[in-house]
Protein backbone atom coordinates (compact mmCIF):
# COMPACT_ATOMS: atom_id res chain seq x y z
CA UNK A 1 0.00 0.00 0.00
CA UNK A 2 1.26 4.00 -0.84
CA UNK A 3 0.54 6.28 1.56
CA UNK A 4 1.03 10.09 1.03
CA UNK A 5 3.06 11.67 4.21
CA UNK A 6 3.22 15.68 4.81
CA UNK A 7 4.97 17.38 7.29
CA UNK A 8 4.19 20.68 8.87
CA UNK A 9 6.43 23.92 10.19
CA UNK A 10 9.03 22.17 12.24
CA UNK A 11 8.84 19.20 11.28
CA UNK A 12 9.21 19.93 7.68
CA UNK A 13 11.99 21.88 8.36
CA UNK A 14 13.63 18.58 10.26
CA UNK A 15 12.39 16.46 7.64
CA UNK A 16 13.94 19.10 4.78
CA UNK A 17 10.53 18.56 2.80
CA UNK A 18 7.01 18.97 2.98
CA UNK A 19 5.99 15.94 1.73
CA UNK A 20 6.68 12.70 0.39
CA UNK A 21 5.01 8.82 -0.70
CA UNK A 22 5.94 5.83 0.65
CA UNK A 23 5.41 2.36 0.46
CA UNK A 24 4.00 -0.26 3.49
CA UNK A 25 3.37 -3.24 4.02
CA UNK A 26 -0.38 -3.86 5.51
CA UNK A 27 -1.20 -3.71 8.38
CA UNK A 28 0.20 -0.06 8.62
CA UNK A 29 -0.66 2.61 11.00
CA UNK A 30 1.32 6.30 10.96
CA UNK A 31 3.54 5.13 13.34
CA UNK A 32 5.23 3.05 11.36
CA UNK A 33 4.84 6.39 8.44
CA UNK A 34 6.30 8.25 11.18
CA UNK A 35 9.24 5.26 11.74
CA UNK A 36 10.23 5.23 8.01
CA UNK A 37 10.93 9.12 7.74
CA UNK A 38 12.40 9.11 11.17
CA UNK A 39 15.04 7.02 9.98
CA UNK A 40 15.82 8.82 7.38
CA UNK A 41 15.94 12.22 9.66
CA UNK A 42 17.65 12.45 13.16
CA UNK A 43 16.55 15.73 13.43
CA UNK A 44 12.46 14.69 12.84
CA UNK A 45 13.23 11.54 15.41
CA UNK A 46 13.45 14.25 18.00
CA UNK A 47 10.17 15.79 17.10
CA UNK A 48 8.09 12.97 18.09
CA UNK A 49 6.91 13.68 21.35
CA UNK A 50 5.35 16.90 20.36
CA UNK A 51 3.80 15.66 17.18
CA UNK A 52 0.30 14.91 16.54
CA UNK A 53 -0.72 12.96 13.80
CA UNK A 54 -3.55 13.44 10.97
CA UNK A 55 -5.03 10.98 8.74
CA UNK A 56 -7.27 12.28 5.47
CA UNK A 57 -7.01 15.71 7.31
CA UNK A 58 -8.42 14.60 11.10
CA UNK A 59 -6.63 14.55 13.94
CA UNK A 60 -6.01 10.75 14.66
CA UNK A 61 -4.11 7.88 16.63
CA UNK A 62 -0.88 6.56 15.84
CA UNK A 63 -2.17 2.71 15.88
CA UNK A 64 -5.18 3.49 13.58
CA UNK A 65 -4.77 1.17 10.79
CA UNK A 66 -4.31 3.05 7.68
CA UNK A 67 -5.75 2.30 4.12
CA UNK A 68 -3.88 2.43 0.47
CA UNK A 69 -4.01 5.96 -0.73
CA UNK A 70 -4.94 7.76 2.84
CA UNK A 71 -2.88 10.69 3.27
CA UNK A 72 -0.73 11.42 6.69
CA UNK A 73 0.14 14.80 8.26
CA UNK A 74 2.16 15.53 11.09
CA UNK A 75 1.50 18.25 12.83
CA UNK A 76 3.45 20.47 15.21
CA UNK A 77 2.10 22.04 17.91
CA UNK A 78 -0.28 24.58 16.19
CA UNK A 79 0.17 28.54 16.79
CA UNK A 80 -2.45 30.08 14.53
CA UNK A 81 -4.17 32.90 15.35
CA UNK B 1 -29.21 22.51 18.07
CA UNK B 2 -30.62 25.67 18.39
CA UNK B 3 -33.59 27.36 16.41
CA UNK B 4 -31.82 29.53 14.57
CA UNK B 5 -30.54 28.72 11.09
CA UNK B 6 -26.57 30.10 11.40
CA UNK B 7 -24.84 31.29 8.11
CA UNK B 8 -21.26 30.06 8.22
CA UNK B 9 -18.13 31.58 5.60
CA UNK B 10 -14.42 30.04 6.56
CA UNK B 11 -11.22 30.97 4.52
CA UNK B 12 -7.54 30.36 4.34
CA UNK B 13 -5.50 31.81 2.03
CA UNK B 14 -2.79 34.84 1.58
CA UNK B 15 -5.25 37.90 0.33
CA UNK B 16 -5.11 40.35 3.31
CA UNK B 17 -7.98 40.61 4.88
CA UNK B 18 -10.72 42.77 5.45
CA UNK B 19 -11.99 43.09 8.93
CA UNK B 20 -15.06 44.97 7.27
CA UNK B 21 -16.14 42.57 4.50
CA UNK B 22 -15.68 39.79 7.31
CA UNK B 23 -18.13 41.82 9.27
CA UNK B 24 -20.69 42.22 6.33
CA UNK B 25 -20.50 38.35 5.87
CA UNK B 26 -22.60 38.19 9.41
CA UNK B 27 -25.23 41.00 8.94
CA UNK B 28 -28.36 39.93 9.15
CA UNK B 29 -31.76 42.25 9.99
CA UNK B 30 -32.26 40.25 13.39
CA UNK B 31 -29.12 40.83 14.59
CA UNK B 32 -28.61 43.17 17.41
CA UNK B 33 -24.77 42.31 18.10
CA UNK B 34 -21.85 41.95 15.58
CA UNK B 35 -18.80 41.48 17.47
CA UNK B 36 -15.42 40.58 16.13
CA UNK B 37 -11.79 39.86 16.73
CA UNK B 38 -9.23 40.75 14.72
CA UNK B 39 -5.91 39.30 15.61
CA UNK B 40 -2.70 41.58 14.42
CA UNK B 41 1.11 41.39 13.78
CA UNK B 42 2.82 42.71 17.12
CA UNK B 43 6.28 44.91 17.30
CA UNK B 44 7.50 42.35 20.02
CA UNK B 45 6.90 39.12 21.73
CA UNK B 46 8.46 38.26 25.48
CA UNK B 47 10.05 40.91 25.33
CA UNK B 48 11.85 41.24 22.01
CA UNK B 49 11.42 43.13 18.61
CA UNK B 50 9.65 40.92 15.33
CA UNK B 51 10.32 42.12 12.69
CA UNK B 52 7.56 40.27 10.51
CA UNK B 53 5.72 36.96 10.78
CA UNK B 54 5.55 34.07 8.35
CA UNK B 55 2.41 31.89 8.49
CA UNK B 56 2.57 28.18 7.17
CA UNK B 57 -1.00 26.26 7.21
CA UNK B 58 -2.45 22.58 6.30
CA UNK B 59 -4.82 24.36 4.52
CA UNK B 60 -7.59 22.03 3.61
CA UNK B 61 -7.58 20.71 6.95
CA UNK B 62 -7.32 24.00 8.48
CA UNK B 63 -10.75 25.23 6.64
CA UNK B 64 -12.33 21.78 7.27
CA UNK B 65 -11.20 22.51 11.44
CA UNK B 66 -12.71 25.87 11.32
CA UNK B 67 -15.95 25.17 9.52
CA UNK B 68 -16.24 22.44 12.82
CA UNK B 69 -15.25 25.14 15.10
CA UNK B 70 -18.26 27.38 13.92
CA UNK B 71 -20.67 24.81 13.72
CA UNK B 72 -19.85 23.85 17.70
CA UNK B 73 -20.27 27.26 18.47
CA UNK B 74 -23.54 27.68 16.08
CA UNK B 75 -25.04 24.58 17.77
CA UNK B 76 -23.97 26.04 21.53
CA UNK B 77 -25.48 29.19 21.17
CA UNK B 78 -27.78 31.32 19.24
CA UNK B 79 -25.78 32.71 16.41
CA UNK B 80 -26.98 34.18 12.77
CA UNK B 81 -23.45 34.49 11.38
CA UNK B 82 -19.83 33.26 12.12
CA UNK B 83 -17.47 34.24 9.36
CA UNK B 84 -13.80 33.51 9.82
CA UNK B 85 -10.65 34.09 8.07
CA UNK B 86 -6.85 33.01 8.74
CA UNK B 87 -4.30 34.38 6.51
CA UNK B 88 -0.72 32.58 5.93
CA UNK B 89 2.55 33.79 4.15
CA UNK B 90 4.49 36.82 5.57
CA UNK B 91 2.49 39.30 7.63
CA UNK B 92 4.32 42.51 8.61
CA UNK B 93 4.00 44.36 11.85
CA UNK B 94 0.10 45.27 12.35
CA UNK B 95 -1.25 43.47 9.35
CA UNK B 96 -4.14 40.90 10.63
CA UNK B 97 -3.86 37.50 10.52
CA UNK B 98 -7.70 36.23 11.34
CA UNK B 99 -10.61 37.64 11.91
CA UNK B 100 -13.02 36.71 13.37
CA UNK B 101 -16.82 37.88 12.67
CA UNK B 102 -20.20 36.82 15.10
CA UNK B 103 -23.81 38.47 14.43
CA UNK B 104 -26.34 37.32 17.20
CA UNK B 105 -29.78 38.54 18.27
CA UNK B 106 -28.14 39.56 21.88
CA UNK B 107 -24.50 40.40 22.92
CA UNK B 108 -24.03 37.57 25.26
CA UNK B 109 -24.51 35.13 22.52
CA UNK B 110 -21.78 36.68 20.12
CA UNK B 111 -19.82 37.21 22.98
CA UNK B 112 -19.27 33.96 24.31
CA UNK B 113 -18.93 32.25 21.04
CA UNK B 114 -15.67 34.59 19.65
CA UNK B 115 -14.33 33.59 22.52
CA UNK B 116 -14.61 30.27 22.37
CA UNK B 117 -13.71 30.17 18.66
CA UNK B 118 -10.59 31.79 19.02
CA UNK B 119 -9.72 29.92 21.81
CA UNK B 120 -10.04 26.76 20.30
CA UNK B 121 -8.77 27.87 16.62
CA UNK B 122 -5.04 28.26 18.31
CA UNK B 123 -6.03 25.07 20.57
CA UNK B 124 -6.55 22.95 17.10
CA UNK B 125 -6.37 24.57 13.74
CA UNK B 126 -3.08 23.35 11.70
CA UNK B 127 -1.98 26.69 11.48
CA UNK B 128 1.97 27.47 12.21
CA UNK B 129 3.48 30.84 12.92
CA UNK B 130 7.18 31.85 12.59
CA UNK B 131 8.79 34.94 14.30
CA UNK B 132 11.76 36.52 12.53
CA UNK B 133 13.78 39.22 14.20
CA UNK B 134 17.47 40.56 15.24
CA UNK B 135 17.98 37.22 16.29
CA UNK B 136 16.31 35.43 13.88
CA UNK B 137 14.07 33.57 12.57
CA UNK B 138 11.88 31.02 15.61
CA UNK B 139 9.07 28.81 15.45
CA UNK B 140 6.07 29.50 18.03
CA UNK B 141 4.77 26.58 19.91
CA UNK B 142 2.89 27.41 22.73
CA UNK B 143 4.88 29.92 25.22
CA UNK B 144 8.56 28.09 23.62
CA UNK B 145 10.15 29.96 20.80
CA UNK B 146 12.05 27.43 18.58
CA UNK B 147 15.23 28.24 17.00
CA UNK B 148 13.94 27.84 12.97
CA UNK B 149 16.74 27.63 10.18
CA UNK B 150 17.63 30.85 9.22
CA UNK B 151 16.50 30.72 5.52
CA UNK B 152 12.66 28.70 4.74
CA UNK B 153 11.67 29.69 1.11
CA UNK B 154 9.01 26.49 1.11
CA UNK B 155 6.44 27.31 3.47
CA UNK B 156 3.97 24.91 1.53
CA UNK C 1 -3.29 52.21 36.88
CA UNK C 2 -1.23 50.01 34.52
CA UNK C 3 2.14 51.07 32.62
CA UNK C 4 0.41 51.63 29.48
CA UNK C 5 -0.49 54.41 27.53
CA UNK C 6 -3.86 54.34 26.67
CA UNK C 7 -5.51 56.37 23.81
CA UNK C 8 -9.10 57.18 24.21
CA UNK C 9 -11.39 58.32 21.70
CA UNK C 10 -15.40 58.78 22.56
CA UNK C 11 -18.20 60.75 20.33
CA UNK C 12 -21.48 60.80 20.67
CA UNK C 13 -23.78 62.18 17.57
CA UNK C 14 -26.66 61.93 14.84
CA UNK C 15 -23.46 60.37 11.87
CA UNK C 16 -24.02 56.96 10.83
CA UNK C 17 -21.19 54.91 12.42
CA UNK C 18 -18.19 53.42 10.52
CA UNK C 19 -16.64 50.47 12.25
CA UNK C 20 -13.85 50.25 10.28
CA UNK C 21 -12.96 54.11 11.20
CA UNK C 22 -13.57 52.60 15.16
CA UNK C 23 -11.20 49.75 14.70
CA UNK C 24 -8.97 52.25 12.83
CA UNK C 25 -8.80 54.49 15.74
CA UNK C 26 -7.17 52.17 18.25
CA UNK C 27 -4.49 50.75 15.19
CA UNK C 28 -0.93 50.19 17.42
CA UNK C 29 2.14 48.44 16.49
CA UNK C 30 2.34 46.71 19.64
CA UNK C 31 -1.25 45.44 19.02
CA UNK C 32 -1.82 41.88 19.60
CA UNK C 33 -6.11 42.07 19.25
CA UNK C 34 -8.67 44.27 18.20
CA UNK C 35 -11.47 43.23 19.51
CA UNK C 36 -14.73 45.43 18.54
CA UNK C 37 -18.34 45.22 19.18
CA UNK C 38 -21.20 46.55 16.67
CA UNK C 39 -24.86 47.22 18.14
CA UNK C 40 -27.15 47.10 15.44
CA UNK C 41 -30.70 47.51 15.11
CA UNK C 42 -33.16 44.57 15.41
CA UNK C 43 -36.24 44.02 13.43
CA UNK C 44 -37.96 42.80 16.01
CA UNK C 45 -38.10 43.13 19.67
CA UNK C 46 -39.87 41.08 22.60
CA UNK C 47 -41.09 39.15 19.72
CA UNK C 48 -42.46 42.18 17.50
CA UNK C 49 -41.57 44.12 14.55
CA UNK C 50 -39.74 46.65 14.48
CA UNK C 51 -39.89 49.60 11.93
CA UNK C 52 -37.38 51.66 13.53
CA UNK C 53 -35.34 53.16 16.69
CA UNK C 54 -35.09 56.62 17.90
CA UNK C 55 -31.94 57.18 19.94
CA UNK C 56 -31.65 60.39 22.40
CA UNK C 57 -28.81 61.14 24.60
CA UNK C 58 -27.91 63.75 27.05
CA UNK C 59 -25.18 64.68 25.08
CA UNK C 60 -22.49 66.25 27.29
CA UNK C 61 -23.09 63.96 29.94
CA UNK C 62 -23.31 60.85 27.36
CA UNK C 63 -19.59 61.59 26.08
CA UNK C 64 -18.46 62.24 29.74
CA UNK C 65 -19.52 58.94 30.87
CA UNK C 66 -18.22 57.35 28.28
CA UNK C 67 -14.90 58.16 28.83
CA UNK C 68 -15.05 57.76 32.47
CA UNK C 69 -16.19 54.38 31.38
CA UNK C 70 -12.95 53.91 29.03
CA UNK C 71 -10.83 55.32 31.54
CA UNK C 72 -11.74 52.37 34.10
CA UNK C 73 -11.20 50.10 31.84
CA UNK C 74 -7.63 51.41 31.14
CA UNK C 75 -7.34 51.26 34.41
CA UNK C 76 -8.25 47.94 35.26
CA UNK C 77 -6.66 46.07 31.86
CA UNK C 78 -3.66 47.05 29.74
CA UNK C 79 -4.96 48.41 26.86
CA UNK C 80 -3.44 50.17 23.89
CA UNK C 81 -6.71 52.05 22.39
CA UNK C 82 -10.49 52.37 23.26
CA UNK C 83 -12.99 53.76 20.68
CA UNK C 84 -16.57 53.88 21.32
CA UNK C 85 -19.21 56.22 19.26
CA UNK C 86 -22.78 55.97 20.12
CA UNK C 87 -25.53 57.39 17.36
CA UNK C 88 -28.29 59.44 18.04
CA UNK C 89 -31.52 59.82 15.86
CA UNK C 90 -33.70 57.80 13.89
CA UNK C 91 -31.85 54.51 13.06
CA UNK C 92 -33.20 51.98 10.56
CA UNK C 93 -33.02 48.20 10.98
CA UNK C 94 -29.18 47.19 10.23
CA UNK C 95 -27.73 50.37 10.90
CA UNK C 96 -25.06 50.64 14.15
CA UNK C 97 -26.51 52.42 17.14
CA UNK C 98 -22.92 51.53 19.25
CA UNK C 99 -19.57 50.52 17.77
CA UNK C 100 -16.70 49.96 20.31
CA UNK C 101 -13.23 49.06 19.32
CA UNK C 102 -10.50 48.10 21.54
CA UNK C 103 -6.77 47.02 20.95
CA UNK C 104 -4.33 45.09 23.83
CA UNK C 105 -1.04 43.08 22.82
CA UNK C 106 -2.82 40.13 24.20
CA UNK C 107 -6.92 38.45 23.45
CA UNK C 108 -7.86 38.33 26.70
CA UNK C 109 -8.14 42.07 28.27
CA UNK C 110 -9.66 43.73 24.57
CA UNK C 111 -12.25 40.96 25.50
CA UNK C 112 -12.31 41.50 29.01
CA UNK C 113 -12.77 45.13 28.56
CA UNK C 114 -15.54 45.14 25.77
CA UNK C 115 -17.68 43.33 27.74
CA UNK C 116 -17.13 45.45 30.57
CA UNK C 117 -17.80 48.64 28.68
CA UNK C 118 -20.44 47.91 26.49
CA UNK C 119 -22.24 46.25 29.83
CA UNK C 120 -21.59 49.92 32.19
CA UNK C 121 -22.49 51.85 28.97
CA UNK C 122 -26.39 50.07 28.77
CA UNK C 123 -26.04 50.89 32.87
CA UNK C 124 -24.75 54.20 33.04
CA UNK C 125 -24.64 56.55 30.43
CA UNK C 126 -27.74 58.57 29.27
CA UNK C 127 -29.18 57.56 26.07
CA UNK C 128 -32.30 56.34 25.77
CA UNK C 129 -34.25 54.08 22.81
CA UNK C 130 -37.61 54.35 21.60
CA UNK C 131 -38.88 51.95 19.26
CA UNK C 132 -41.51 52.10 16.52
CA UNK C 133 -43.71 49.23 15.05
CA UNK C 134 -47.02 48.79 14.33
CA UNK C 135 -48.47 49.05 17.52
CA UNK C 136 -47.07 52.52 17.69
CA UNK C 137 -44.39 53.44 19.69
CA UNK C 138 -42.41 52.66 22.89
CA UNK C 139 -40.05 53.86 25.20
CA UNK C 140 -37.71 51.05 25.86
CA UNK C 141 -36.72 50.80 30.17
CA UNK C 142 -34.98 47.30 30.70
CA UNK C 143 -37.13 44.40 30.00
CA UNK C 144 -40.18 47.18 29.59
CA UNK C 145 -41.56 48.58 27.25
CA UNK C 146 -43.67 52.05 27.70
CA UNK C 147 -46.09 53.46 25.00
CA UNK C 148 -44.76 56.42 24.35
CA UNK C 149 -46.51 59.64 22.98
CA UNK C 150 -48.07 58.68 19.29
CA UNK C 151 -45.78 61.52 17.88
CA UNK C 152 -42.36 62.47 19.14
CA UNK C 153 -40.47 65.48 17.08
CA UNK C 154 -38.18 66.97 19.87
CA UNK C 155 -35.73 64.07 20.60
CA UNK C 156 -33.48 67.13 22.13
CA UNK D 1 -31.11 81.54 42.83
CA UNK D 2 -31.64 80.25 39.52
CA UNK D 3 -31.09 76.10 38.20
CA UNK D 4 -31.84 75.03 34.35
CA UNK D 5 -33.50 71.67 34.60
CA UNK D 6 -33.50 69.02 31.77
CA UNK D 7 -35.66 66.26 30.88
CA UNK D 8 -34.79 63.42 28.68
CA UNK D 9 -36.76 60.48 26.87
CA UNK D 10 -40.25 59.44 28.87
CA UNK D 11 -40.04 62.36 31.50
CA UNK D 12 -39.19 65.30 28.96
CA UNK D 13 -42.58 63.56 26.68
CA UNK D 14 -44.57 63.72 30.04
CA UNK D 15 -43.30 67.09 31.15
CA UNK D 16 -44.39 68.21 27.42
CA UNK D 17 -40.84 70.10 27.02
CA UNK D 18 -37.36 69.52 27.24
CA UNK D 19 -35.80 72.46 29.59
CA UNK D 20 -36.80 74.54 32.08
CA UNK D 21 -35.35 77.18 33.95
CA UNK D 22 -36.83 77.91 37.44
CA UNK D 23 -36.16 79.81 40.18
CA UNK D 24 -35.95 78.87 44.11
CA UNK D 25 -34.56 80.31 47.15
CA UNK D 26 -31.67 78.82 48.60
CA UNK D 27 -31.08 76.09 50.39
CA UNK D 28 -32.59 74.38 47.30
CA UNK D 29 -32.02 70.62 46.26
CA UNK D 30 -33.04 68.59 43.02
CA UNK D 31 -36.09 67.24 44.77
CA UNK D 32 -37.25 70.88 45.03
CA UNK D 33 -36.77 71.28 41.71
CA UNK D 34 -38.47 67.96 40.78
CA UNK D 35 -41.65 68.94 43.14
CA UNK D 36 -42.03 72.59 41.40
CA UNK D 37 -42.03 70.64 37.54
CA UNK D 38 -44.55 67.69 38.84
CA UNK D 39 -47.00 70.00 40.19
CA UNK D 40 -47.42 71.64 37.06
CA UNK D 41 -47.36 67.84 35.22
CA UNK D 42 -49.21 64.93 36.99
CA UNK D 43 -47.82 62.46 34.27
CA UNK D 44 -44.27 63.84 35.18
CA UNK D 45 -44.76 63.59 39.03
CA UNK D 46 -45.67 59.52 38.36
CA UNK D 47 -42.39 58.80 36.96
CA UNK D 48 -40.57 59.83 40.31
CA UNK D 49 -39.44 56.24 41.31
CA UNK D 50 -37.78 54.89 38.08
CA UNK D 51 -35.62 58.87 37.89
CA UNK D 52 -32.23 59.16 38.96
CA UNK D 53 -31.05 63.20 38.70
CA UNK D 54 -28.12 64.44 37.79
CA UNK D 55 -26.26 67.97 39.11
CA UNK D 56 -24.00 69.65 36.07
CA UNK D 57 -23.57 66.27 33.92
CA UNK D 58 -22.95 63.40 37.35
CA UNK D 59 -25.24 61.72 38.91
CA UNK D 60 -26.01 63.00 41.74
CA UNK D 61 -28.71 62.73 45.35
CA UNK D 62 -32.21 64.30 45.45
CA UNK D 63 -31.23 66.43 48.61
CA UNK D 64 -27.80 67.07 47.15
CA UNK D 65 -27.57 71.50 47.87
CA UNK D 66 -27.90 73.10 44.41
CA UNK D 67 -26.00 76.44 43.66
CA UNK D 68 -27.17 79.13 41.24
CA UNK D 69 -26.50 78.47 37.54
CA UNK D 70 -26.47 74.48 38.01
CA UNK D 71 -28.27 72.51 35.64
CA UNK D 72 -30.70 69.19 36.75
CA UNK D 73 -31.04 66.72 34.79
CA UNK D 74 -34.08 63.98 35.41
CA UNK D 75 -32.71 60.66 34.17
CA UNK D 76 -35.47 57.72 33.22
CA UNK D 77 -34.03 54.17 33.33
CA UNK D 78 -30.90 54.47 30.40
CA UNK D 79 -31.53 52.20 27.38
CA UNK D 80 -28.43 52.96 25.06
CA UNK D 81 -26.19 50.77 23.09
Amino acid sequence: MQVRVRLFARAREAYGRPDDVLDLSAPATPADCYDLLAGRSPALSRLRPSLLVAVNEEYAAWSDALRDGDEVAFIPPVSGG
Amino acid sequence: MTGVETRIYVAVGEQPLDMAGIAARVAHPGAGSIATFAGTVRDNHAGKPVAYLEYEAYGPMASRTLSRIAEEAATTWELLGVAVEHRVGRLEIGETSVGLAIASAHRGESFAALRFMIDELKDRVPIWKRETGPDGSFWIEGPELIKAAPADNDPS
